[in-house]
């Protein structure tokens, strides 16, 4: 590990990164935020942000504290009703990317935000549930999840499936008739995880600077699969460092970050 | 026409125990007034429906007012967990809690369909999830044309749906704008509702983005300025953020939650 | 982003021969210039979608434009009858219209099936009249919860929307305001759109009741000032009634109709 | 007949006298929506009027030339779109009075506005078709129908039903599913016809000032049913009158009258 940034903060460079300029994101709050606010500070300054509180193009120019900050309605190029934005923008496919996080995720990319333990009508841990999450993994074009990785959220079977990955594995997607591509990458606080082309088994295939093989499979509940071919990332730029802590910093005048 | 009402005298009129009861407001415009006023007159048995069950929920099922939950995302926005829900959920404190989960766009075509007067709407959605195993209000239904499978989901019909808006005229007409959610649809599907609003004023100036709810198809209407705090109305408050992350420590103990609600709810002077 | 274009590239571009294309506007904001150079570019075979074919499609079924026509109300309002819809109709003159008739109900939800990605909507309409027998796509569908039979009518999906709105920026967000009718679903239910603008402005002031299509949500955006006339655009122009009056005559005969044509659409000078 | 006003006018008053004040009314343009602003410039200044267009609580100082004219827009309390019209306020049953007008009606109070004569693929006449009218006589409170009286409108049997009356009799409504009451009442340049409450069969219940029953009869092709206590109408008032000339004198400058 450089001294110079945190784990945290590679990973939200990390995943920045993965948001082309021009496409239209579904933002989730908290790290997916940060994340795809810094690739408008940067590399993507005309991604869409789209907000499940009814906001179209939303351009902070501080991290929202919430899907409902009003500055995420004073910058967007249309404010729609919740319904409307489920139903008009994110179900008919219009949306490119679908930025998610996980509290449990699967070898096949299923998210879990819901319970944890026991079962469902007594659980360990009763998480905040579904919210937009089911359906953005199910019908934007591709799914970026971002979450860190360890043996509480890396595991064999998530406990409930809140949003569909690859299901069980191939063609699942297509037999549920989900539109959506699904999983394209996930990022971590260790490296980056790619579906395998044929058998949508999650594959480490980069790691971040100064991690190793050993760390992501140590931190993972299930036998990882690694690439053949795999690479090390580049460390976050000056650049992206210094607009990602502006971004923070707005934010911790403002009230507590959006994490 | 609405009625203007005091905010005592609406909720004592149009709230009753074991009531389906939804308060809206997507961050923004959260009747958390109005939501004191129900725990101050102690209503009980309630089935509270809302998209987004955050802190105001969290007081409500804290304060014993709940007896059911129909929701799709239950967390503090930015924050984390919320304790009285989960204490609720996982240890039945202060009384248990039945839960009916749906995600999101669920929920919002819930609203939709109970604001058109239809028994059900239809989606993509929750498709290969768990959560039709434990929601028996998710089935399928076929295209009558091209025989494809979608998801059907049943009309919420609250008894009585409560809202915040930025203001009102003198015959209850309720204009709100900014992030304005799923409000309208909530109010709209509702059999009665109830609006607090900032400040009512004599004429209502339009505003770009506005939703206006004609004061016949609203119930009562109540002044009520500041009503949304710590949540925010547009043009007349900001996000207390500070009160959410505050709201983790206070909530997370049941002795420091109650005696926050003995002082800030239960022992406020309210204005008649 | 949308296409900033001429609108002779525009239509060249987005409307093809044998296409299914909606022109939509509810009285206000009609987009005539564009369907004028439909005509002048010689369509053919078209299927024109319209809630209300009014004096604009009496002229693209006139000009021998259309194959087949799937509307709710065909008039010219206020005024009467649509004499080359009729002549069409009765006649078919200058070829047959098949027709695929609907309510206004119907085809405001088609539209929102086909927004909402959906292949079909649920509707309390039609029961009892006699339009079933006649169109195939109204079918009825079970409630899965309820068991009440409602009407299913299928997703409109056409090939090109054409819409004119007020202003548009340079990116191509489109702005209108006003009677706003069923333009937003008309353009996100179609696979291209193309929308008439009175002017393109540097920036979007916000309008009270304004209604913005992202520019990434619109294939193409052309200036037309004017382009809505004999309709209007909300703060530009008034309705030209004595235009809509005057055309009972000139569509009544065939050949005074052929003669307007000629000389207020296909010899008409077009801006580049 | 009295010189001092016209059969339309007299038809027209007597419409606007059918709408209480308070109550929210769908109106379609022509005769129904000079009655309705009538009544709204008369005894029942809190009328809602209600148009397809989406404008709810509109307030014209002039006659709408169309159910798209900006003036709706510019008084209505709201505008929304088409479809949320017909969804969110039609559909469930929030408008209490539906005001029609009809090519044919027959004697269940059914209107044909579609096609006459022929069949329905060669017709004798095209009309315009069903627009809002079909969901408005289901789901209003109640249905009001303005329509001259003649023989080619009072028919035995409609040649095409666009809207729903009381279909072939007493318990068609219910049986359709309609949930709303149907025609309270059809206001004609003769006099007023009511629904029987056991046949459903609309009769004459009361005639205009200087009509007779044989008059009305005559402009009937069915046996037209006679209320034993037929009654007859109040002349318009002055006050109606000169409300009724001014509203139909502004929108003659603005163009052709609204019928």
């Amino acid at each position: 590990m450089n001294a110079d940034y945190t784990a945290d903060e590679m990973m939200t460079v990390a995943a920045a990164r993965q948001l082309r300029d021009g496409t239209a994101c579904f933002v989730g709050i908290g790290l997916p935020s940060t994340a795809a606010n810094l690739a408008r500070a940067t590399h993507a300054p005309n991604l869409v942000l789209i907000y499940e509180s009814g906001c179209l193009g939303a351009k902070p120019d501080r991290l929202p504290l919430s899907i409902g900050d009003g500055i995420l309605a004073d910058t967007a190029d249309a404010v729609v009703s919740v319904p409307e934005v489920f139903n008009y923008w994110l179900q008919p496919g219009r949306i490119d990317v679908g930025f998610l996080g996980a509290a449990q995720l699967d070898r096949y990319g299923n998210i879990n935000t819901t319970v944890i333990g026991g079962d469902y009508d007594d659980p360990s841990v009763r998480l905040p549930g579904a919210g937009g999450a089911p359906e953005i993994a199910a019908s934007c074009g591709e799914v970026v999840v971002i979450v860190r990785q360890n043996l509480r959220t890396f595991v064999e079977r998530v406990d409930f499936v809140t949003s569909v990955g690859y299901g069980a594995g191939p063609g699942d997607r297509e037999r549920l008739g989900l539109r959506g591509g699904g999983p394209r990458v996930v990022i971590t606080d260790l490296g980056v995880l790619e579906p395998d082309p044929v058998s949508c088994e999650l594959t480490l295939t980069r790691l971040h600077p100064g991690v190793t093989t050993d760390q992501a499979r140590a931190a993972t509940d299930w036998d990882l699969a690694v690439a053949e071919r795999l690479t090390t990332g580049d460390p976050p730029t000056r650049h992206e460092l210094t607009r990602m802590r502006a971004l923070t910093a707005t934010t911790r005048e403002n009230g507590r970050g959006g994490t | 026409m609405a009625k203007l009402v005091a905010l005592s005298d609406g909720v004592a009129d149009l709230v009753h125990d074991g009531d389906v009861v939804a308060l809206e407001g997507f961050t923004h415009l959260i009747p958390f007034a109005a939501g004191h006023e129900i725990i101050r007159q102690g209503r009980r048995d309630l089935t509270l429906v809302r998209m987004t069950p955050d802190v105001i929920y969290d007081q409500l099922i804290g304060a014993g007012c709940a007896r059911r939950l129909i929701f799709s995302w239950g967390g503090n926005p930015g924050v984390g967990s919320l304790h009285r829900f989960r204490d609720a959920v996982q240890n039945s404190w202060p009384g248990p809690l039945e839960l009916e989960e749906h995600s999101h766009a669920g929920m919002a075509n819930r609203y939709v369909a109970g604001a058109s007067g239809l028994p059900f709407a239809v989606l993509r959605g929750y498709t290969g999830t768990d959560l039709p195993r434990h929601t028996a209000n998710i089935r399928t239904i076929t295209c009558p044309f091209t025989a494809e499978t979608l998801t059907a989901v049943p009309a919420l019909r609250p008894d009585v749906t409560v809202v915040h808006a930025q203001r009102a005229d003198r015959a209850g007409n309720v204009q709100m704008w900014g992030i304005t959610g799923v409000q309208k649809e909530a109010v709209l599907a509702a059999r009665r509702s109830l609006v607090t609003v900032e400040e009512i004023v004599d004429e209502l100036d339009p505003v770009p983005g506005q939703v206006v709810l004609p004061g016949w198809a609203v119930t009562a209407v109540a002044e009520a300025p500041g009503g949304s705090h710590p949540s925010y109305a547009q043009g007349y408050s900001v996000r207390d953020n500070a009160f959410y992350v505050g709201w983790d420590a206070i909530s997370r103990d049941r002795d420091a939650f109650r005696d926050w609600i003995e002082r800030h709810v239960l022992k406020v002077e309210v204005q008649a």
